[in-house]
Parts: structure tokens; C-alpha cells; sequence
């Protein structure tokens, strides 16, 4: 066990608390979920994409820089410690990304990682269906061989900023007699195929957040599948594995925001000490980021000795997605009276976004599978316990 | 001894219920949100013909002659219902707090005739909370002045609209001048006249959240009994039917907590603040639990603007901290029981006259 | 609704509150686990009886003096405040009498209740098996009926000081081809019965707090069976209500620690408000007992009424069970370092009680139907929520 | 940067697990705590033929010269496996008191060689503990009188029982009269090896709370798989699973919280009192919670005296307040987290050199 970081490691560091420092924009960004904050979101991203900053631990020829995952979380503890945009692209970078590194062609990683590393392809995931939510194996969205193309017929939902998007990648039943986990495919479908129709769904916060994907015969030629025909389940059950996994959630993302909760802490402290539950709270996060980031930490170490990282995934999805709703719900209870108010109003007291962090929270224990799912996923497959 | 409801009380609320349940259906609410006032003055007009602009006005004044109790199973059903409007603002805090002015506030009468009839708004600005519901477009707005107490017709304010994640809510920075034409009472008559009214403020904002939180239930329950994942009502799952049973239990024990604060509160039992700030916190307990269940059985419709879920989440969010936020009635509640002559221990129960 | 008790509840409070302070026992007695203060407590029972206040809402010529709810919920704060004895012959007095109030004949209520209102017999339930717990409907032990007699063979567990009481009651299987619910009848059986075996079952605490019982070959005679036979289950249902609801668990019994509590608190506040949770849960268990108290007079209120008390009756087991240890948790707490040590040790600063109290909170959750079933009540028969 | 324990470590400590697993099986431990002394002078000679005893003792006094991260393994071990005897309190927190006095303890070398021998046992006072564990039968005890340590020889000190709900502690209240033969520092010496003898202990009982934690999930799983209710093992039931999914990730994110620690106390971190702190309570945290769910699940049985479970449950509750109750620590946690200068947001994690 060595806690130091390498002369090389904290070069990297300072380069990217620097390049930061220079690159920031100047103003907050529009939010993401609209059309003129998606753009900007891109412009972002391309800038961090010339700096070979987007996604660091890419191979170069593929657009990143070949750093290894103790870089990465030294980046991201440089990102989010600077305030840097959100990243708009995640689904993508974070998801399909690493998806088609395991699982792509040499053509697929050449044709799509660089771009999705650039954002020149903005991706949405095309995973739920209205009736497949936590029970990601209910689909029932089509798509039927024809010659070298697949003909998909169905209707993908909760899409996350698609009205946006380039690409959509999801699972789609290629065997038509098919049950459950078989016969499924896990396809990319450019977003102005024709066919395809995409209707907005107004979130929680009224911003078009989300959409259904509807597709009307729509042609996708073969080479866009990943992994074998029928086997899409295994490929995306990889990549709920990275969504659930370190990837998805860098302990700085965490570790940010206590630091500012502690700072509105302070500032309000006597008003919110008559609530003693609050500073308990406050410590209790405190200490659950600390946890969080120690054990990706950990992960990391366990990785670079060549371990898996098989079912704890769950935990760690159930961990984050808990902390940072105590972490906003802690921020609301400070705020108080002031809480309520949207940014736009002129006696908000909300400098750091915390109520729209306090709604994006509650999205955190459903999506990526529910909690209750993870549950029964740590309980039968790191405990062994039978299934119902 | 008898902690229940007369036959006719509880006759009273379900009429109430079913009056709201047909006016106020979340697609009108929907529409109500839309406008530029936030208001509907045919539900308004609805309301004040049904008469419930007059519960608690003194009979000598065309009024019911109710009191908090009434209003206990009242502000329920606006919390049920999600009514965009401060009806109890008007009909209840405010009202509360005339009656109680000195006979030398010569339009006290008036006030009262005029809020039966469904003729007035009055919003109320109470230090406690930083800003007034609904003060665009009260005809008067009763203001705090280092105690005392302003009765400021809306052509001496100016507003300035704060929105809200709550889009029922209407709130308002109020700008004005104090002045010896619009003060009411002084602040040595001003001072108990104003812990009252934020004792009434605060019951109607526990009343609302336990409705909310009954309401949000019966959406939970609703949706998980028809959706049906893996094959199942989702229902079925032992996780979510202890979420909703758990959201079951706090409503269930917050209620007699609400109405003996209402009761205390009506009877002027020393111990009626400590109760008031009781129900506040156990009122705002289950309605919080009851979105983050109600949302998390939901799933990801629950997190949607289409699905009425949001629509009772976002008033709970807002209404927890209204007349009080938590820290304000635990630092209350801190106050009381800590003290060395608490009411603590069995035999206390229904606390000190 | 009324909050004002009547000159006549008063009088009868100022005439208990004087009872107990002329007649309680000058010393604590010892454990009702032991043999010792099992017969110290049924001393003290036979006390309450000649003042006719050991079952206050008992008729008179059972030996109460038929007080209604509201009174008795008036004796209990009396009992609960002046720090009287633990009853010792609850099983009987709270789960068999009412059970023989609604389902008894008149012979048996003379022949049991008034022997049971002056702890001139002690009874244990006899409700559990080794393989059915929480899952009562799984009972094996057989009552064959043989004449005027059954013949019991089996045997029970978890019976609450069996080894000191002189009678059982409980379920067993007199149609030996039943299953499940039919065919259960319910009996009370003298545990010096000839084929009766008691061995004793170390509690946490290491005494003797619970036995098993063996049947072998006990022969009872019919009329010491209550209800129909075969319509057991019915009569047992009826008796679960009651241990779940109301009668077990007075609020006074919550109340009152509550009250220690809050001095336990305030006597060691500058060690306690280190940890901010302390004083939290110390105003939330406040709020919690009042809570339940409100909502027993609110039951009384309603049963006065005519209403009846469902599934209700499932949360009030969950509410006083989950508060009971949260009461005892916090108590520890503030004790600290010297919470671990027995009242027996001359450095410990536990005057109350709380540590027995804090293991026997442990159970609270798990006996009367685990917590666990109790939700799948009330989210079914309450909520109305589909079965699993 | 790696934040592992080498294949070394890792060997190390499954040889400890086997070694204890044989040597000290639940009924052998029964067996112990029955005896007056409560502990089994063969157990410790076994121990220390193991090496045990001589772990973080010098290797110039013959020790193996290993630090606080493998006791971090150690105790862990220790906890699984409910070891009654205060063996950490010699070996590694005394020995690490003596490891650091000043030269001039002439003492001091020989004191090293016995403990890493196996031939002493030295019991520790520390003021943040109200009594004194195995003081009965320690050779010596490590005592502070006004910040002084002194040795105290068992000829010179009274002990008083104080029993626990946890048979396996010996609690004992010590009765001696320091003088300057008994003086090993003085005060100003001692303050800041008090301080360190304080993070020790309180890293030691840490790690143990680890290993009750994962002893109680591992008994529960046990028994939840086997034992059946309704016609299926309970362990198929979703709040079951629930309850024990909770558990393992609660432990799950304590374990790393242990290990920084343990390095920053190795390493003499600035942070080192914080990190000790947090991992106190978060192990603390664990193991409270799967002795609640460990009992829970194991219904009735769990509350035996003949079921395993209530050995490890007791011992959790014990040691949850010793070395610093969770008051203490949660007060070393905010002085820490709410310093002006406090190590906090990203980048901070493994703190200041």
C-alpha cells in the first residue's frame, strides 16, 4: 500500500488544475436539457476534446491520452473541484464507450470512439420501454434481419436529452419468438434515420429531459450491432455494469458538494443547529463521500491488480445515489423558507443549484436499475441468498 | 374524554372531499398554474358559496363560528386536493387574527362580513416566513412592523414575484411604507395576536401536509397495484409494499398529533405551541416520506411532469418549510421539553389549561 | 371532542396514584425471570387484586371493577409513572382473558378469570414451534380427542417464563389430517399434567426467560377448550389482535421511560451533544411516545363508538416496538462507556435499567409477528395491495 | 498510489483466520469466558508461538516490526472471531506506547522482548476509557496520573471487578498510588504518546467492530438459507435480502475507511485523529447494524443464549463505546471537518503528510 501519488501523477494533476484555471468558461453554462445549453455543452466539450482532456483514459489514437484509472480519478477530482460543466455526452463516454472498447470491431472503435470523444456524435440510450423498466428484459422493440440491414419496429422511453441527440444505442429483440434474455441484440441507430419519431418527455423541473424514441421501420445496417446477433444481453449487461460501477459516478462528483454543504453550514450554522439532525447530517455525508472515494481508490488498486469487479457494482450504485440525496436533502433543510424558490428568483438564496440537484437526486435511487433491484442483486449474488 | 369527531364533523370533511374532488381535479389545477395570477376566481367563488370563506367567522358576523379543530380536517382536504390558493390564509390565519383585534379597529366587522361572504383576500406577512403568499392580489395584506401590526390595502405595496418549484405558489417580496393610517394594533397588542397567527399559519400548513401525504399514498397505491413488472403488480413486491406501509404508519400517528394540536390551540392550552410545532414536524415527516416512496415506486414515471405525483411532491417540498421550517418548530419543541417543567411522562398527555 | 377527563376519571387517578404510593414495594423486586421474583411479582399481584386493581376493566364479579378504556388507560399512566412492578402474569391477563371474555363459556370464564385476576394461576402461552415462528399457521403439535379428552403430543417454544407458570394455552392440531388454519383448536393446558415437560431457554441475558414445552401423551379434558373445535385458528387470530394492539403495550410504558430519558439526557448534555444524533432522537422518541399515547385514546375514543380496530393494529406493533428501541439505543448512547456494564457492577451509572431494557427492546420487533409480517398487513389488508 | 494490501498481507492474514478458527471455536470460547480469570492461558501461549505478540514489536527486540495497517488485518480477525482476551491491548497498543518512550526507560528493550516472547501481559488506563480491561491479570498496567504514565506492577495496584453484559470483558476500576518509582514520562513527555496510545486503541477496536460486523453477516446468511418459514428459506423473502444487502454495504464501505486510517497512522498523516475517528464510527456503524439485522433475521433464535449470534452482538455493543464512545469521535470529526483549514472536496483524500 503506497497513498502517494507518483512525480508523474501530480504533474498530470497540475496540468489539468491549469488548463482548467485558463479554460473555464466565463459564465455558467445554460442548463443541458435545453437545446441552447446542449450546444454550449458541445462547444465545451470539444475544447476539453483539442486538449486531449475529454477522455483521458482513451488510447490516443482513439482520441484520449492512454492515462490509467488513478489518472482518471485525478482528473475528475480536478474537474469537479474546479466547477466544470457537467458532461453532456456521459451516455456515450461513459456507457457505450467502454462497451464497445470490450466488445466493438476495430472498424466500430475507429468509426464511433473518436467522435463520441470529440462530441461530433452527441449519443442517448435507447434502453427502457414502457413496460421494461427495472425488468430490463421485458422488450419488446423489434428488430428483424433483413439482408445486411435490421428493420426495427417499437418504442424505447425515458431517453435522457435524445430530442438532442446524434445516436441512440439499446437493446432490440432480433429473434422475434424470443423470451426474456434471448434473442436480443444490442444495435446504434443514427437519431435522423427516417422512421424514427422523438417526443419529449417534461421532467420533474419542466425541462425536457427526457424522450421516447419511436421507431417506424427503421433500417440499421448489420454493422452498426455490437457483439454477436442474440447475444445483446450479455454485451448490456457490460454496460449496466459500467453505469452502475465506478465510471458513472466519480467520487469528486460527491465530494464537491459536501465541501460546499459544509460551507453552508457554517454560514448558516446557528439557524440550522436548532435542527440537530442537520449537523449530524452534514458529518454523516462528509464521511460517506470520504468512504466513496476511498473505495473507488480501493477499486482501482484491486483493477490495476487484474481482479473483477463483479456484483459489489450494485453497492456502490445504492451508495451513491442514497448519498447525494442526503447530501441535497441536507442542503434544502439549511436552505429552509429560502429552499422553494427557483434560481430565477430574486430571493433565492441558492447560489450552488441545490434544489435542482435535490430533484435530479430523487432520479437517483430508480435509474440504473432501482434500489430495490440492487438489493436483490448484492443479496443473491455477493451473499448467495435464493432467489424468491 | 372523547379524541374523536362528531358524526357531523366528519360529515362535514367528506362533503368538503367530494365539493374538491369535482372542482379541483389535477387537470383544472394544471390550468390554474398556467395563468398569470395562479388563481382561479370561479374556484375561489366555488369555495366562499360553499361557505367555507365562513367557518371561522364569529356567527355575529355572518360566519359558522368553527373553530381549529374544524380547520384540522379542513386544510386536510386542501392538501389533498393540492388547492392552488390561500384560502386558509384569508379564511383562517388572517380572519383568526381580526377577530382578536381590539373593538377600536373600527373596520374589524367589516373585514370579517366581507371575508364570509368570499369578498376579500387578506394575505399575511408574518416574520417568519421571508416572504407573502399571494400578496398580488389580496386586497389587503396584514404586515409585521417591529411588532406591530398593519392592515396595507394592495395600492400601497409593490411586489416582487419570487417563483417557486411549487407552480401553486405565489410568492411575493412586499415593498411598503408603515404609517400611522395602516397600523391596527400596537406591538405590545401586536406581539401574542402574531404568535397566534403563526400558530395558525403553522396548523394549516400541518393540516395540508398530512393530505398531501394521504394523497401522495393513494397515487403510490394506485399506480403499483396496476404496473406490473417481471410479470407482477409491482405491488406484490414485499420492497414496495413496506415503503408504502411505512408511509401508511406515519400518517396514521400524525394524525392525533395534528388534532390535539388543533384542539390545544382552540382551547388555549399552554402547551398549544409545543403541540402545534409537533404536528408541524410529524405532519411534514410523513408527507416528505410519503413523495420519496411515492416517487420511488413510481419509478421513473414518478420523476415525469405528466404523472400527478409531482404535482403534490413539489407542494410538500415547498410546505415543509412554510410558517416554520423544521429547525424553527424543533428548536420549539427543544424549548418546551427540556425544560425543567415539561409536561413529560404519562398522565401529561393533553397537557396544561 | 372532549379532552377533559370527568370528576369521576379524576377521582379514580387521585385514588390509584394513592394506592400505589401507600402500597408499592420499598424495594425493587428481583427479576420476574427468576424463581425468586417470579413469586415476589405474584405476591404483588395478589395485592392489585385485593384492591381490585389488577384488572380494572374486568366485571366485578370477575374480580375487576369494570372500569372502561379510558379509566384503564388512566390506571396504566398511574402504574407506568409510579415505577411499579413489571406484570408478571401478562400472557394470561392481556392475551387469554380477553380471549375468554369473547370466546369462553360462563363456566370457563368463572372457572379461569378470577384465579387469573389474582395470579392464583400463572399462565405462559404455549403459541410458538420450532418450525413456526412468525409463520403461525405451520403448527404440528396434535390435540387428538379421545371421549371427553384430547391427548397432546408436540411441542411448543418460546413460552415467556413457562417453567414458573402453572398453565398454557394455546393451538394445536385435533384434525391430524389438517393443514395450515384448519383444524386447530384452541386449549388450555395445567402444565403439572402428567406427560408435560418444561426446559428451560437461556435468554440473551442469560436467564431463564422462555421454555419449550414437550407433550407427551397430555391428556386435557374437552371443556378446556375455547371456541368451536377446529375453529382454532379464528380464536387465535382474535388473541394476536389484542397482543398487537392496544392491551399489551400501554402508552404509559412509553411514556414513562421517555420521561428518564429526557433526564438522563439533560443530567449528561455537554458528553451527549458531541454527537448532535443524541439530542435528535431523544426530541423524535418524545414526539414518538406522545404520538402513540394520542393515537390510544384515539382508539379508545373510537371503539367507544362502536368502531372497530382492524389491521390497525399491525402499525401499532411496528410504532411501539421500533420506538421502544430507539428509546433504549439513544439511552445507551448517553451512557457510553459504561453502558456495557451490568447493574451489578459497582461503576455502573445505569439506575434505570437500561441496559436490560435495551435487550429486551431487541425483541420487540420480531415476537407478536416479526415486523416484517406486520407490514405485509397493512400494505395488504389495509393498503389493499395484491399478495405476493 | 495503490491502495491494496500486497499478496503478503493478504496470506498473512487468511493464516490468522485459519489459525483462529481452529483454536478458538465458539464453544471453546464459551468455555473461557466460564473461568474466573475469563481468559486461557493457552490461547495466549498459542498466540504468541504464532508470532502474534510480536508483530509490531521492533525487529532489534526481536519483533517482526509490522505496523498499524496489518494490525488493521489483525483485529478484524480478532473480531471475527471473538477473541476473549486483550491481546491487542499488549501487543500492539501497549507495545506501541513502549515502542516510543524516551531511552532512558531502561525498561523499555526488555519490556519489548517479553511482550514480542509472549512472556508479559500489560493492561492500559487510558483516561478516555473509565476502567482498566484485563488490569486482573496483567503484569503490569500502563497507568496516567495527570498526564504521566507510569508502570505499574500488579503487586501494586487493587483491581475491582465490574462485569459486562459482554462475558468475554474484564473491566476492572484500579486502585494505586503513583510515585516516582512507578513514573515512566513525564507529563509533557507523555501527552502526545497518550494521544497516540488513544488512536491505537481506538483503531484497534475498529477493526474488531469490522470483524463482528462480517461474523454476524456471515452467521445471519447462514441461518437465513437454511431455515424455513412459509414453505421457502427466509432468505428468499425481499426484506430479508434487504436487510443483509444493507449490512454487507455498509460493511463493504467501512472497510476501506479502516485501512486509510491505519495508513495514516502508520505514516504519521496530520489527518491520522480524523481518519481514526471516522473509521471508529463507520465500523461502529456496521457492526450496530448487523447485530439489529443479524437478530432480526435470525427471529427467536437470535435472542438465545445457545445461538451463537448473541456473542458477537454483545461484544458489538461493548466495544461500539470503548476506545472513545461515538460522541467522542463524531466531537474529533466536526473540531476536524468544521477547522477553518479543514482537508475537505476533491483531491483531499488521503490528507496532509
Amino acid at each position: 500500500m503506497d497513498l502517494n501519488y507518483t512525480p508523474r501523477q501530480q504533474a498530470f494533476r497540475e496540468e489539468v488544475r491549469g488548463w482548467l484555471k485558463e479554460n473555464l468558461p466565463a459564465e455558467k453554462l445554460a442548463s443541458y436539457d435545453t437545446r441552447e445549453g446542449f450546444e454550449q455543452h458541445r462547444e465545451w466539450e470539444r475544447k476539453l476534446f483539442k486538449a486531449r482532456l475529454s477522455m483521458v483514459m482513451w488510447p490516443e489514437e482513439l482520441g484520449g491520452r492512454g492515462c490509467d484509472l488513478t489518472e482518471w480519478l485525478i482528473f475528475e477530482e480536478e474537474y469537479y473541484a474546479a466547477d466544470a460543466p457537467m458532461r453532456v455526452n456521459q451516455n456515450g463516454q461513459l456507457l457505450l464507450g467502454p462497451t464497445l472498447m470490450e466488445f466493438g470491431t476495430e472498424e466500430q472503435k475507429k468509426r464511433f470512439l473518436p467522435r463520441m470523444a470529440a462530441s461530433d456524435d452527441m449519443w442517448a440510450q435507447a434502453w427502457s420501454e414502457p413496460n421494461a423498466g427495472s425488468d430490463m428484459a421485458a422488450i419488446s422493440s423489434k428488430a428483424i434481419r433483413d439482408g445486411d440491414h435490421y428493420i426495427i419496429n417499437g418504442q424505447k422511453t425515458w431517453s435522457t436529452r435524445a430530442i438532442y441527440a446524434d445516436w441512440a444505442f439499446g437493446l432490440f429483440r432480433s429473434d422475434a419468438d424470443s423470451k426474456r434474455h434471448h434473442g436480443l441484440s444490442f444495435l446504434m441507430v443514427p437519431l435522423d434515420a427516417e422512421g424514427v419519431t422523438i417526443r419529449p418527455i417534461k421532467a420533474l423541473n419542466g425541462k425536457d429531459a427526457f424522450a421516447e424514441i419511436f421507431f417506424d421501420n427503421v433500417r440499421v445496417p448489420v454493422e452498426n450491432r455490437i457483439g454477436e446477433e442474440g447475444s445483446g444481453w450479455h454485451v448490456a449487461m457490460a454496460t449496466a455494469g459500467f453505469e452502475r460501477g465506478l465510471l458513472l459516478r466519480s467520487p469528486a462528483r460527491f465530494q464537491q458538494p459536501v465541501r460546499k454543504l459544509i460551507e453552508l453550514y457554517k454560514a448558516n450554522q446557528e439557524a440550522a443547529d436548532r435542527d440537530p439532525s442537520i449537523r449530524d447530517a452534514v458529518m454523516d455525508v462528509w464521511s460517506g463521500a470520504e468512504s466513496y472515494a476511498l473505495s473507488a481508490y480501493q477499486s482501482v488498486g484491486r483493477l490495476a491488480r487484474g481482479e473483477k469487479i463483479g456484483a459489489e457494482s450494485s453497492i456502490n450504485k445504492i451508495i451513491w445515489s442514497e448519498l447525494d440525496l442526503k447530501i441535497h436533502e441536507t442542503a434544502m433543510r439549511i436552505l429552509g423558507a429560502t429552499g422553494e424558490l427557483l434560481s430565477s428568483a430574486p430571493q433565492s438564496t441558492d447560489d450552488h443549484g441545490w434544489l435542482e440537484g435535490f430533484l435530479f437526486a430523487q432520479a437517483g435511487p430508480i435509474y440504473a436499475g432501482a434500489n430495490e433491484i440492487q438489493r436483490n442483486i448484492i443479496a443473491e449474488r455477493v451473499l448467495g441468498l435464493p432467489k424468491a | 374524554m372523547d379524541f374523536t369527531f362528531t358524526d357531523d364533523e366528519r360529515a362535514f370533511q367528506d362533503a368538503i372531499s367530494r365539493f374538491l374532488m369535482t372542482e379541483a381535479a389535477p387537470e383544472a389545477l394544471r390550468e390554474i398554474w398556467e395563468t398569470d395570477a395562479g388563481r382561479s376566481p370561479d374556484l375561489r367563488n366555488k369555495m366562499a358559496e360553499q361557505g367555507l370563506t365562513a367557518l371561522s367567522i364569529p356567527e355575529e358576523a355572518g360566519g359558522l363560528g368553527m373553530g381549529d379543530l374544524v380547520w384540522s380536517l379542513m386544510t386536510q382536504e386542501l392538501g389533498y386536493y393540492g388547492i392552488p390558493d390561500s384560502l386558509a390564509d384569508t379564511a383562517y390565519v388572517s380572519a383568526g387574527l381580526i377577530s382578536v383585534l381590539p373593538d377600536s379597529v373600527s373596520d374589524r366587522k367589516g373585514w370579517l362580513e366581507q371575508i364570509a361572504e368570499g369578498g376579500v383576500r387578506v394575505a399575511i406577512g408574518h416574520p417568519v416566513n421571508p416572504l407573502v403568499a399571494d400578496a398580488h392580489l389580496a386586497d389587503f395584506t396584514l404586515l409585521n412592523h417591529e411588532g406591530e401590526i398593519h392592515a396595507v390595502p394592495r395600492s400601497l405595496i409593490d411586489v416582487e414575484q419570487n417563483p417557486s418549484i411549487d407552480s401553486s405558489r405565489r410568492l411575493c417580496r412586499v415593498m411598503w411604507e408603515p404609517s400611522s393610517a395602516t397600523r391596527i394594533a400596537d406591538a405590545e397588542t401586536g406581539a401574542p395576536i402574531w404568535d397566534e397567527a403563526l400558530n395558525r399559519g403553522a396548523l394549516s400548513v400541518a393540516g395540508q401536509l398530512l393530505g398531501l401525504a394521504q394523497r401522495m399514498l393513494d397515487l403510490s397505491v394506485d399506480y403499483v397495484a396496476q404496473r406490473k413488472q417481471f410479470g407482477k403488480p409491482i405491488g406484490s413486491f414485499q420492497a414496495v409494499k413496506h415503503h408504502l406501509a411505512d408511509v401508511a404508519s406515519k400518517i396514521e400517528f400524525a394524525k392525533p398529533v395534528l388534532y390535539r394540536a388543533a384542539y390545544s390551540l382552540q382551547h388555549g392550552n399552554a402547551d398549544a405551541s409545543l403541540h402545534i410545532s409537533q404536528a408541524h414536524v410529524a405532519c411534514g415527516e410523513a408527507a416528505h416520506l410519503a413523495a420519496r416512496h411515492g416517487i420511488q415506486v413510481h419509478g421513473a414515471m414518478g420523476y415525469t411532469w405528466e404523472v400527478d405525483l409531482q404535482m403534490f411532491m413539489k407542494r410538500t417540498w415547498a410546505l415543509e418549510s412554510s410558517w416554520g421550517d423544521r429547525a424553527f418548530h424543533k428548536a420549539r419543541i427543544s424549548a418546551a421539553i427540556f425544560a425543567d417543567d415539561a409536561p413529560l411522562g404519562p398522565g401529561q398527555t393533553f397537557g396544561r389549561s
